[in-house]
């Protein structure tokens, strides 16, 4: 199956009743699927007139306590901004998935890593945070997917999913939970969703507060879950970790797929790397990468990402100066190869020169 | 008074008994009322759900007794087609201010509206951004002095007020739209019939409905309630023609 | 006889309700509520007609009208 | 079995996607792990797409290669690209129809198929995609021509013409490989 | 002056000719002021009808090469994002003043600091960075939109000004540059300015780039403007730090100022603090607080801001470990009182119970 | 061909030699050409500058052979107005499809309209999202099938196509709004005049214009070209009705 | 000069704002640092409004102020939030026009300017901000008369009735406060 | 003699042309360009009225129209 119908079809599984969306590459499929698959389980689809009113649609849907979601791309989910920090402001469970592509602006469409910012610092205003997931395989999509919606119900918060066109357009097996009957929430044992006043008191889903005493207190609670998911949500791999690595890369998503391939290779060639793939990417599995990373077989932790250097700053804040941290990263669609990656390994592990700081960081390539 | 007495006008039952932020004379007040009372006589109140709009009426679910969503500035129409299309069920409305709608709201009304989504919106032009201390909005009068207009505005310059309904009403898809106004008794009693109407026809599953309301605002027009309702007479009602302008009744479909 | 109540409370001291009265009976008060404003009284509660017009242009819902027996049928205007 | 990687390349229309599709649902019908990655993006309109399928037993690394095994090419454009990045030792199967030049890399296999052609005579050159896809699982055995014979009875169930030609024409590209390249063993 | 006022005379000052706005509290004065001021100097005042709309007025606006900003408030600039990422990937200058107000969602309009993740790790998609300035006195925030407009023209990228509802509704004494002719950009001189293709080549402004290698040069350029910004442009302030210090406050903003208020009042008790205050808060002056948290006297970093914790990440990635950091925050609205922040000092500097780590961030105020 | 033949229909200057991206039969190309000629006719190409918008036409600035911004997708409208305010002496147009017009872009275009800024706008509806693969656009006709309206548009549920000449028309603000199509020759020299005219009339400083031109898309609609311009004559030209909705030159002013 | 701080309190429409900005600009006006900070928000429509001006002769830090030296109240509700805050040994100058209370603080000097009586007697009501200002420098010291006035004179130039209005009660609210607390130093 | 001239390397083949053309004179060549297309000819120049038609249609600005003298007066259709 596709990735992107892969995730239609998770999210259905997992009870999904709604889905808003508005086109673009390179995940229209999703949409493609749903329009037909979403009336055959009696759920609503509708495109929206823009991706500013389907982040507003998913706001009100999230509302009715049923589970709902919408996918985009990049530039699409930064029209959601203001309204993903209303939903987190207003405790919405909602699931949002972005198949990133290359940017900024309107860049390209093919696959990149290059919102990890957005996604995991918060592209939008005040004190909020999304919970962030990269799945690597369209089977871990899949069971993402389903996950999503769960801490989404559990923490009353917007969840992401992030992948790039790679998850999106690849095809592999998958396999879903059992087809038995889907089970959905039920709007009426919600003790707080919006269903009708009927015998107690309204209830108002809102973010505003003109009081600033309980707008902190409102923001110290969405801190409390952010705290409670970073006890109970962090969730990473390890690949090939052992004492006799002498490197340990750091990348997620399908790039950790490629250092995959990296590390069989040179396992292959006497050459010991392991890889922590993180698979929150908030919560960061902070205190679990600095475990490995200061181990003292390794050297050189080597952060490996399609961006210029985003998911870096949680690595470098994660190993605090423990380790030499290097960097190596392409962007804007180009995917780096298993060479490629491999040979700044072989750079890195072979003591040639002295070797740089993470201050400096090491691009995929030169410009000009 | 004596017991025999009965009382044939009180505040709705839809209606908290709270006193509003609004300012002395701001028909805002006027407007929660008449949709308090369609909720009543509707009896819908228990399964409605209001949105919010960021305006003066934002707090609105202080006062109106029903559930309520608090929308983006502009964006309380799609909340209420994604609340809506989860919950046929249920009776769903926007209150919208003319800042909310007409300016940063104009693609999502005009596309709730398009799509035939079976809500309700309430449109209360006052002309001006109320709540942000009187800048000009689409809506506001040629002329007109406000606070980022300051020698009145310029139509050569911004262009003439944006008419709603008229626009609204250009759409083929149905939808019920009628522009009413509240600065005197006898139009507050027609903008009743109208908001009752637009309810009605939601409730029945028929088609979009909007209800665009002529509003005061005393205090960023700069006059007294009385004067203000005397201006929106003279200066809006000539300009902003009070009628039906889309029944379902009277054109279905295409 | 008809008659109204004023919620002291609510009234805002708009003044709508004195211009609405087709009795002129409606005029405001020389005291100050809590909220700091003047507030609407009736002053010759014997005429009044309970046409409820004052009710209506009421922003505050502040006023509540009274009928004795059968009410005055609001007429369209 | 080691993972095997296998690129289709051509313009669009050629059925290069579906090619590589139908190969990929074949792996996952032999309990292999499978990975079908398309080429997307500006390409795809007007100048060449191409897929690519990684067929497995153990969990796939990169879904994206640099050197794939084999490549089967369908067009002159897609020749010139792809022909310099076959690995070393590997397979390249050329539409000969339409492509009327060899590689001159002797460090790998290069196995003309008349694509066109051989689906002209069978009865419809849409089926060209097919006849190269017969043409690589005879060449290189990564699946069985049962399990590509069922996946596309599957897929084609309810049109009996078409699938008739298509397993006609599938069955003529793999014997012309096991005739030009001999019978060989699973990989 | 008041400081909203005192930007928008800044900006004509500098030579702004366009200024694009959507009013939000608390800087609904800058267009109150502007709409008056603009035509004065023959420049272009417009009210947009959303700020989607004005983030991409600014856009074309910016694309004549003359200079040209805007003003509006944390939910307003969530709109922004996805224009902003553009103006970033197309090289644009163009200077963007977010006074903040407390959040998520519609929060509320009181004094916050709670969008530095948006401003400082880019809120929109794909890899670019705004230039971050944060003035804490109406005299800074002067001097420092004025630097805005300059910052924007050598890197032809969009410069953020960041301060809070304190800074835009403030009253304080300024001094403006001598009022001589005011100096403006003449696009006819440009090099890149779109300004009609006579007797050269056709200019595009744009970010789309469907070769992804271009695409990656691009962001690669744009990684270079950031790295130059790094060397160049990094600017801070220390307030009474000294080889006394036991502690070492890091704020921005006007929050820095009510811990100037702290350090003076303990100073006046013999108890020696000091501050170091950011002044670009991108780039970040890392090595600069580095110097000064590793000295010796330095017992504890406390990191004081207007949120439930934001900058803290860029103090940490600072200072890696080398010393124990605190946080001390409110938020949503809440101006922590220079009391507080005095109790929160001594708390940390009393040798009591063992102090806690940075892990467990300390609150202003516990909820619930 | 003999020295003393001479060219009377070429490549107009303002267009580069360059081969499109369009598919065969796609008439994108042909109002490109009718944009050039108008440029090239008023003589401002090199005082001219486009905004391209995000759709298959993003790369119009291959073709076109003026300067050029790009625009975020449905923006156009507010790029365009941020820089003909700010370089009034320039010619500036936007060229936009009908989901970056019509859908996502409703709000800046309706403002801009309405705003009377001084730009063209030639906005190509062919009905559907050409460059996402085909997805239902508000314009997609009752009944026809796209990838996310595989059962055919339905009315019931998504509302009828929006008719953006007849919304922006029901604006005050004078301006120009013609529609055209361009499949048949004759319909396409309506075309060349209205875009002319649209051109002529920024250029002296009258008003917005724009002109809805109805254009096809053989690939999405799953037509040959042949077919798809029979098509549009008959499923689209009866709702979309060809005419000049408002002008200047008639109706001045409110 | 120490940093001085003073608050005015009272609700939207008593002038509470302009009150602080004259004392702000004739600070300014001395060559001083000042800070004038308003409240802004929801509290401004209906409830109580108010503005703090700080004023030193060194840099001002923080703006906002937990204990002002001076609170200058202009109504009850006003009386009974800021009460409480006067740094002790401060100075709460209460409009006792529309006050009928007094504190029971000891800790600080408590002045009753009967501001609405004495602006309505000059022929306002509307100038009672002034003669609380007026009473406010008076019992500070921390600008000088003088300055009030020529900064008043700025303001208010081309309303000449307005203008002498208001520099009577200025001098009225300043004479009442030498009057009942007795001639100042400088602070 | 009016006539006109393809470039092949523009045509894309949608036959348009060959419809507009009032003379039916505009056929499809049986080769192939590199870009994959079968492209438009003239296969009767002689009958070419130069009445520009095809030229117009042409969404690929195509053709070029030759007259000899005087023009044909594009007439309004
Ligand atoms: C995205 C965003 N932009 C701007 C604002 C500021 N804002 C609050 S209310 C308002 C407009 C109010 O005007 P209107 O909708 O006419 O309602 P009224 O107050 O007049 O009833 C604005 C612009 C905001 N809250 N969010
Ligand atoms: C914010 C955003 N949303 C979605 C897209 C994806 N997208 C690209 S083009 C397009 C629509 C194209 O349709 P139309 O405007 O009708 O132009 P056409 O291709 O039909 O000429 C969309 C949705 C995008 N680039 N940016
Ligand atoms: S500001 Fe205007 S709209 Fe708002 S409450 Fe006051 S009078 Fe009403
Ligand atoms: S009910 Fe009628 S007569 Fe009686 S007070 Fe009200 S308006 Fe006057
Ligand atoms: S209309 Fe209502 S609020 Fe106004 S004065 Fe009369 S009673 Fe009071
Ligand atoms: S997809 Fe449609 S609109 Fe786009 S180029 Fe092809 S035919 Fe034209
Ligand atoms: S000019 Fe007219 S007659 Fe000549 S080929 Fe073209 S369409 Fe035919
Ligand atoms: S219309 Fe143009 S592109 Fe189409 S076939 Fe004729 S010459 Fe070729
Ligand atoms: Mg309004
Ligand atoms: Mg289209």
């Amino acid at each position: 199956m596709k990735g992107n119908e892969a995730i239609a079809e998770a999210a259905i599984r997992a009870g999904a009743e709604g889905y808003f969306c508005y086109p673009i590459t390179p995940q229209s499929e999703v949409a493609e699927y749903l329009t037909k698959r979403m009336p055959e389980v009696g759920g609503v689809f509708l495109q929206g007139e823009s991706e500013v009113a389907v982040g507003n649609m998913l706001f009100g849907a999230a509302s009715t306590g049923k589970r709902v979601f919408t996918t985009s791309s990049s530039p699409g989910i930064s029209l959601m901004q203001e309204s993903i920090s209303y939903m987190a402001g207003a405790h919405l469970p909602a699931v949002l998935v972005n198949i990133m592509r290359g940017g900024p602006g309107l860049g390209g469409i093919l696959p990149a890593q290059s919102d990890y910012f957005q996604a995991v610092k918060g592209g939008g205003h005040g004190d909020y945070r999304l919970l962030v997931l990269a799945p690597s395989t369209v089977q871990e999509a899949v069971d993402l997917m389903m996950l999503s919606f769960d801490l989404a119900d559990k923490y009353r918060n917007p969840v992401m999913m992030i992948g790039d066109g790679m998850i999106g357009q690849m095809m592999e097996a998958v396999e879903f939970p059992e087809e038995k009957e889907i089970k959905r929430n039920n709007p009426d044992e919600s003790d707080w969703a919006v269903n009708g006043a009927k015998d107690r008191k309204p209830r108002i889903i809102k973010s505003l507060f003109l009081d600033p005493h309980q707008l902190e207190d409102n923001s110290w609670l969405l801190d409390d879950k952010y705290e409670q998911m970073k006890r109970e949500e962090v969730r990473y791999e390890l690949y090939k970790v052992n004492a006799k690595n002498k490197l340990l890369i750091v990348s997620y998503g399908t790039m950790a797929r490629i250092c995959q391939t990296v590390i069989d290779e040179l396992e292959s060639e006497g050459i010991s790397v392991g890889l922590f793939r993180p698979i929150t990417l908030y919560p960061y599995p902070m205190k679990e990468l600095k475990k490995e990373a200061v181990k003292k077989n390794i050297k050189t932790v080597l952060t490996v990402e399609m961006s210029t250097a985003q998911m870096l700053e949680d690595v470098e804040r994660s190993i605090l100066g423990k380790k030499q941290i290097e960097f190596f990263g392409r962007t804007g669609g180009i995917v780096p190869t298993p060479d490629e990656v491999k040979s700044k390994v072989l750079e890195l592990i072979k003591p040639k020169k002295k070797a740089k700081t993470s201050e400096k960081k090491k691009r995929g390539k030169n410009v000009k | 008074m004596s017991s025999n007495s009965n009382v044939i006008f009180s505040r709705p039952e839809a209606m908290h008994d709270t006193v509003t932020h609004y300012c002395p004379g701001c028909t805002h007040g006027i407007i929660h009322r008449l949709v308090a009372e369609a909720l009543d006589e509707l009896g819908v109140r228990d399964k409605a759900v209001g949105v919010a709009p960021v305006g003066c009426s934002v707090l609105i679910y202080n006062y109106i007794n029903c559930d309520f969503m608090e929308a983006p500035h502009g964006r309380a129409p799609a909340l209420a087609t994604g609340f809506k299309r989860m919950r046929p069920d249920m009776t769903v409305f926007t209150y919208q201010g003319d800042g909310d709608l007409a300016s940063i709201g104009m693609g999502e009304i005009v596309h709730a509206a398009n799509r035939g989504e079976k809500f309700t919106t309430i449109f209360v032009n006052n002309a001006i951004y109320g709540m942000t201390g009187g800048q000009m909005a689409p809506t506001t009068m040629p002329q007109q002095i406000t606070t980022t207009s300051p020698k009145g505005r310029d139509v050569s310059q911004v262009g003439y007020p944006i008419r709603m309904a008229e626009i609204l009403s250009a759409l083929v898809t149905p939808s019920y739209i009628e522009r009413v106004a509240v600065h005197t008794p006898q139009h507050i009693l027609k903008a009743k019939k109208a908001i009752y109407k637009a309810f009605k026809y939601q409730v029945e599953g028929r088609c979009y409905s909007m209800v665009e309301v002529l509003s005061t605002c005393p205090t960023n027009w700069g006059y007294t309630p009385q004067e203000a309702t005397k201006w929106l007479a003279d200066n809006m009602v000539p300009y902003y023609e009070l009628k039906c302008f889309k029944d379902p009744e009277k054109t279905e479909g295409f | 006889m008809p008659g109204i109540r004023i919620d002291k409370n609510h009234c805002k001291g708009c003044e709508l309700c004195i211009r609405a009265c087709p009795q002129n009976i409606i005029s405001m008060s020389k005291e100050i509520t809590v909220r700091g404003y003047y507030f609407a009284q009736v002053h010759d509660p014997s005429r009044c007609i309970g046409c409820q017009l004052c009710a209506i242009v009421c922003p505050d819902v502040a006023i509540e009208v009274i009928a004795h027996g059968t009410s005055y049928a609001l007429i369209e205007y | 079995m080691e993972q095997y990687e296998v690129t289709f390349a051509g313009f669009g229309g050629q059925g290069i996607m579906t090619a590589g599709q139908l190969l990929a649902y074949s792996g996952i019908k032999e309990g292999k792990q499978v990975a079908w990655m398309p080429s997307y993006g500006p390409e795809m309109r007007g100048g060449t797409a191409y897929c690519t399928v990684v067929i497995s037993d153990k969990r796939i690394g990169s879904p994206v290669v640099t050197n794939p095994k084999c490549i089967c090419v369908f067009n002159r454009p897609s020749f010139d690209k792809f022909g310099p990045i076959v690995k070393p030792g590997g397979l390249f199967i050329v539409n000969s129809s339409l492509i009327n030049v060899v590689s001159d890399r002797k460090d790998f296999t290069q196995f003309l198929v008349p694509g066109n052609e051989m689906a002209l005579m069978a009865g419809n050159a849409k089926a060209t995609n097919v006849v190269i896809l017969g043409a690589f699982v005879g060449a290189s055995n990564v699946v069985k021509l049962e399990t590509v014979t069922e996946t596309l009875k599957e897929k084609l169930g309810k049109k009996k013409d078409m699938l008739e030609l298509n397993l006609r024409v599938l069955k003529e590209g793999y014997d012309l490989a096991l005739e030009t390249l001999g019978q060989k063993d699973s990989v």
